[in-house]
């Protein structure tokens, strides 16, 4: 039975683990200008991008969003998970649609989609025009704000999904039950029903937090020029600079920032939750 | 402690009534059982009275106080759920704490009152226990002593004892029973067992299809079943289709005659005859020219009970009694031989047929 | 009990499926929009940006080779996801863990630089084997089969922590032979986190592009690639044209996929 | 259920089968084989078909396949490529100073001079011997005449502070806006010196940067801003959309930009490819392009009508003062460039 686990292993170490091993060891390459990649075995693409403030800011800027847009998401996700989960069946199909919709779209065209309601002259600022709350246009587009707001867009769905699976695995009995004993709504979400969906908390958290760490075509699009974040910097430096070492070198550095941020979040979480 | 008073109670969903106008007053320390079998409706009244579901029309009054438009969480009703709906994460004692908390109850009045509850359900031991790590029997009690440590005005119990196995539902059902009776709780309950509500209940109220069938004390209905479905609802009964020949005299459809003294509750055909099997007396032999008699069938052996299977010239009825002793002549009947049967004809009820109409579509 | 809850919830509830539907009526809406350059309000409305998706020939032939390379993928993927899963919550395996990550892998790695390093990693591959590998139809397949497994994974172990082994062990004692067990027991069991993985997979298969970017090749573009490149010369509603023409399709694939799998149990 | 599971079963099954037996690398085949040009997508992608690709097939039987992109993305994979015995384009275009790159980077093959009879119409200035010119314009100042009533007449009238946060740039073009950064300051296009206190300048004067050209457009259009130093074709383009635009040639000289294809030395369709480079010099998609995307020609026996050339040509004088970038130069310095840009400028 164990050898099941084989194909689905082997497939992702070649296609994965072998592939960033060939990038790991580009990372330790010298760049030059005239001649792109010199075969080196040096540390100066990771000293570089660890002491350049540029780059510590860009990564402090990737971790503030996917951060913020995590909490976010648990705050707007919680309430939409539960309202879904507790939905009757006959429209919770439609609802479920309604959830997965989004994903099927595409950052791309969800991001053209903000664009046209954020733009100077798009849907908002239009409307904002019409009733004359404002003069000039409101820089919506191109600013942290609208990064923000599209990828908690954009990750949304997965946090919701997962809570309300959790969710619906909690008897409604046992809100009845804390209801009948005196316990008024926001009480029985907050000493029963957010206790018990812990576990969905952390996973979906974990999940969403990944995915905002990597975002690329929501920053790239909605940032604007002055924007920047770690994954669309590697997508630079590997096509515009063609400085492969370094974008290896940045890849990494993600990475590594997700991997060790996600696994002391899930640890501390799992522990609360424990405890 | 308070009064409950169901006021034309009903419900209504899209095209479905789940219950039909339910008038119903327990006194103050009355336990009343709500019976019939499952979709009958029971459990909709129950939840109309604890407020999870709001009624399409008529009242649901807690003492003096009409509390149909009362949120759940302020009727101040203790329930007990089913599947006991414990709270997983809480310990025993958090568990039982968590109304007097609602109810800000001052910490050290809220510590006694958890002791004393869990004295009261013998679980005092066990208080820091998680309930995952309890019994069926324990978390059962815990439940109990959850929904009493509120001083609850009116006592709910959704089906309270069916995720217990037979010897345990007979031992906490006394335990229920006596604590009601010793708090003198106004109490509602769900069941669809018909021996659970017998033995705990003052009062019985019967549905069936969202209908109040019969409401009663367990001698009443047991005695003087209004109709066909509570006669076969609750107890045994045999149930024979005939016509009323003449006073005292009872035609089944295959032609036998036995003996009936009840009036006919409308015309004198279409009608059913209700007698309890343990009214029946059997005797062995040939017994004397003009008494019934009839073919045994099978015999079931219930140890204190025996259950003898009869044959009517194509009439067949059931029999009862306390098993015989082994020098009793009974013992010995088997299957293929005739015995001599008797009954008081006062005993035997005379009920309409039922008919199909006036049922909800 | 839905009527009883706070202002903060609702408000909640709304705002949430606001943000996530909002950039995709915006969509819609713009795709009737009569200028070239989108601003509020409209000069005017037309079909004219439908004709033009479907005159670009790329759009269509993206939206083909979406589908099929979705659902080569989850094809392969999911079986082997499965596979993989079953086996990792059953058997005594050394290095569960180690193992569980290197399959929750894919999702951890950001979409550029794993496509990047598959990219440099094909071309090598190509030179080694002397085999096109980038551009083909299999060497997209073979790196979104790699976006299906962790979700596979994750998806069907769940579906299996939920799973009560009794039925299983009633197959055994019937005389059910481990396989058998698993094929006629185990697996119709696990059905809705089978399917659940299926969605989900071919929605990472169809929506992705950081993977994919790379991995194209002329006349093998999928949708998401064909829409960045069109995007990235010109901002006139045709690309919203396409995305709606495919909001209704895609919308019209899940409520037939929910008539047979109810899409509200699986999630 | 066993019926929709059966058919997914199927369908799945027959891509499966599709998949294994290997369909060829491209749909079609035509008998003349196939040529893959790596291009811009847009309208440029769009007049390669429409002005080129269509007739070319016609009279060649080869299939025409574009591999869209952006011209960063396509440099790389010509460097990742290079080292493969078959690349993935059979031509590729590129701006001028991307293919120098790319000739320095070992990458393209020298042109078969005889298999290319338009060559001998290329305007002078503009051979290479590793690359074709296909189209070409220069760096102008647009402005919006309704706002702008006396127009700047150089570059370095984008610094006047009466512009403050009127001026706007392309993201995409930043070595050319470094490059009227430096011309404005005094530099040269071998010497960039003076471009990054001039940038640091513009930024105190809140320039505004868009990330595409087509954001510039949206921001132009919109008035939000008034002036952009941008391609003299595209400014065309915009006028022509109804964006209300002028345009002025620096005094400095404008910086020019030709659109070159080249074929790569590992491409698998070297002869398809050199008919496509002499396809791209023929004088009626010459025309075409200058006619819908308002670049100049590049060959000498294209005539555009005298309204057009008006439009989009340089004067002679105005030719005379091209600043022609010093390519070796800026390869040198493109990282920097780049870094300064974004960290600095930018940041």
């Amino acid at each position: 039975m164990a050898a099941l686990v084989l194909p689905a292993a082997l497939l992702v170490f070649t296609l994965l683990v072998a592939p960033m091993a060939l990038l790991a060891r580009i990372s330790l390459n010298h760049y030059s200008p005239t001649e792109l990649m010199v075969e080196a075995f040096t540390a100066e693409n990771y000293i570089r991008a660890v002491a350049d403030p540029y780059y510590q800011q860009v990564l402090a800027t990737t971790l503030g969003v996917a951060f913020l847009c995590t909490v976010l998401t648990v705050l707007l996700g919680f309430p939409a998970a539960y309202w879904l989960a507790r939905m009757e069946s006959n429209r919770k199909s439609i609802a479920t649609i309604l959830t997965l919709l989004p994903l099927l779209v595409g950052n791309v065209v969800r991001s053209a989609g903000w664009m046209a309601l954020l733009g100077n002259e798009g849907g908002i600022n239009a409307a904002l025009r019409a009733l004359h709350l404002t003069s000039g246009p409101l820089q919506l587009l191109y600013t942290p704000g609208a990064v923000i707001v599209g990828i908690t867009a954009v990750v949304l769905p997965y946090m919701v999904l997962t809570l309300a699976a959790v969710i619906e695995s909690i008897p409604r009995q046992a809100e009845e039950a804390a209801a009948n004993l005196g316990a008024t709504a926001s009480t029985v979400f907050r000493r029963v029903v957010l206790p018990l969906s812990l576990p969905g908390v952390a996973a979906g958290s974990v999940l969403v937090f990944i995915l905002c760490m990597n975002a690329y075509a929501t920053p790239l699009l909605l940032g604007g020029p002055q924007f920047k974040m770690m994954a669309p910097a590697v997508y630079d430096q590997f096509v515009r600079g063609n400085n492969w070492p370094f974008g290896a070198a940045l890849a990494f550095i993600l990475l590594v920032a997700t991997l060790v941020l996600t696994v002391i979040g899930s640890m501390a979480l799992s522990r609360r939750y424990r405890g | 402690m308070s009064t409950l008073v169901l006021d034309r109670l009903r419900k209504r969903y899209d095209r479905t009534t789940a219950v039909e106008r339910v008038d119903l007053t327990a006194k103050q320390g009355e336990l009343v059982a709500l019976l019939g079998p499952s979709g009958c409706g029971k459990t909709t009244t129950l939840r109309m009275v604890a407020g999870f579901i709001a009624p399409t029309d008529g009242r649901v009054l807690i003492g003096d106080r009409d509390v149909t438009q009362v949120p759940v969480h302020l009727r101040n009703t203790g329930m007990v759920f089913q599947a006991y709906a414990l709270f997983q994460h809480m310990t025993v004692a958090q568990n039982v704490a968590f109304g007097l908390e609602m109810r800000r109850v001052e910490r050290a009045e809220r510590e006694k009152r958890v002791a004393e509850a869990l004295r009261l359900v013998r679980l005092d031991h066990l208080a820091d226990r998680m309930p995952r790590q309890l019994s069926g029997g324990q978390q059962q009690r815990v439940a109990l002593a959850r929904a009493l440590v509120v001083n609850p005005a009116v006592f709910l119990l959704d089906e309270p004892l069916s995720n217990l196995d037979a010897k345990l539902r007979a031992e906490v059902r006394m335990e229920i029973r006596a604590l009601q009776q010793r708090l003198g709780l106004t109490t509602l309950i769900v069941t669809h067992d018909q021996e659970e509500a017998l033995t705990m209940a003052d009062r019985l109220v019967v549905m069936e299809r969202g209908r109040v069938r019969q409401i009663g004390t367990p001698e009443e209905l047991y005695e003087n079943p209004a109709d066909v479905f509570v006669a076969s609802f609750v107890g045994n009964c045999n149930l024979v289709a005939g016509t009323l020949e003449r006073p005292g005299s009872f035609r089944t459809q295959s032609g036998t005659l036995l003996p009936c003294t009840s009036e006919a509750p409308a015309a004198n055909d279409g009608l059913v005859l209700a007698l309890r099997p343990e009214r029946v007396t059997v005797t062995p032999g040939e017994g004397a020219p003009g008494d019934i008699r009839a073919q045994v069938t099978a015999v079931t052996y219930l140890g204190a009970q025996t259950e003898y299977h009869l044959d009517l010239n194509g009439t067949t009825l059931r029999a009862s009694r306390s098993t015989p002793l082994h020098d009793d002549p009974l013992r010995r009947i088997a299957p293929g031989e005739k015995l001599t049967l008797s009954w008081d004809a006062a005993s035997a009820r005379l009920l309409p047929a039922e008919t199909e109409t006036g049922d909800e579509t | 009990m839905a009527e009883s809850r706070g202002m903060f919830f609702k408000s909640a509830v709304v705002a949430s499926y606001a943000l996530m539907l909002a950039p995709v009526v915006m969509v819609i809406i713009i795709s009737f929009f009569r200028q070239e350059i989108i601003s509020f309000p409209p000069e005017g409305l037309t079909m004219q940006w439908y004709v033009n998706a479907w005159e670009r020939r790329e759009f269509a032939r993206g939206f083909v080779t979406s589908l099929q390379v979705a659902a080569i993928a989850t094809a392969i993927g999911v079986p082997l996801g499965t596979a993989a899963a079953y086996a990792l919550a059953r058997a005594k395996l050394p290095g569960r863990e180690a193992i569980s990550t290197l399959l929750l892998g894919p999702l951890a790695v950001p979409g550029v630089v794993a496509g990047t390093a598959l990219y440099m990693f094909y071309l090598r591959a190509e030179t080694w084997l002397d085999q096109d590998i980038t551009a083909t139809l299999s060497g997209l397949v073979a790196a979104h089969v790699l976006l299906t497994i962790p979700w596979t994974v994750r998806l069907v172990t769940a579906s299996l922590q939920g799973m009560d082994r009794s039925a299983e062990e009633a197959a055994a004692n019937l005389g059910a032979r481990p396989p058998t067990v698993f094929m006629r027991v185990t697996l119709p069991m696990l059905r809705p986190g089978v399917v659940a993985a299926a969605l989900f997979s071919f929605i990472q298969s169809f929506e992705n592009l950081e993977l994919t970017l790379l991995l194209v090749g002329p006349g093998r573009t999928t949708l998401p690639v064909a829409m960045l490149s069109y995007l990235e010369f010109r901002m006139d509603p045709t690309l919203a044209a396409v995305a709606t023409v495919q909001i209704l399709l895609v919308t019209a694939m899940m409520l037939i996929t929910d008539r047979f799998v109810r899409l509200s149990r699986v999630i | 259920m066993t019926i929709s599971r059966r058919t997914l079963l199927s369908g799945s099954a027959a891509l499966l089968t599709a998949a294994a037996t290997g369909a060829p690398k491209n749909a079609v085949a035509q008998a003349g084989g196939q040529v893959v040009i790596g291009t811009w997508g847009g309208d440029y992608g769009e007049l390669l078909r429409q002005l080129i690709d269509q007739q070319f097939t016609a009279q060649s039987k080869i299939e025409v396949l574009q591999d869209i992109g952006n011209n960063s993305p396509r440099k790389s994979k010509l460097l990742a490529e290079r080292q493969n015995r078959r690349g993935s384009m059979d031509v590729s275009c590129l701006s001028d100073s991307d293919t120098y790159q790319m000739m320095q980077q070992n990458v393209l093959d020298k042109l078969a001079t005889d298999r290319i009879p338009r060559l001998g119409t290329v305007i002078e200035a503009l051979r290479k011997d590793y690359a074709v010119p296909h189209i070409y314009s220069a760096m102008v100042i647009l402005y919006n005449p309704s706002k702008v009533t006396t127009p700047p007449t150089s570059y370095a009238d984008l610094w006047d502070a009466k512009w403050r946060g009127r001026v706007g740039l392309s993201d995409i073009l930043y070595n050319y806006n470094t490059a009227v950064a430096a011309l404005a300051g005094g530099g040269s296009m071998s010497d960039f010196g003076p471009a990054n206190k001039r940038l640091m300048d513009w930024r105190s004067l809140d320039v505004k940067i868009y990330p595409s050209n087509e954001a510039l457009a949206t921001g132009l259009k919109s008035e939000e801003v008034w002036l952009a130093p941008m391609w003299l074709a595209r400014g065309y383009m915009w006028k022509k959309a109804g964006i209300p635009l002028n345009h002025v040639v620096p005094k400095e000289g404008a910086v020019p930009v030709v659109y070159e294809a080249a074929v790569p030395r590992n491409a698998r369709n070297k002869d398809n490819a050199w008919r496509y480079l002499n396809a791209m010099l023929e004088p009626q998609a010459q025309i075409g392009f200058a006619e819908r995307m308002g670049y100049v020609p590049t060959v000498r026996d294209a005539q555009l009508p005298a309204e057009l050339a008006r439009e989009i040509s340089l004067t002679e004088a105005q030719q005379a003062t091209l600043k022609t970038p010093d390519h070796a130069y800026l390869l040198q310095h493109t990282a920097s460039i780049l870094d300064f840009w974004n960290k600095d400028f930018k940041g």
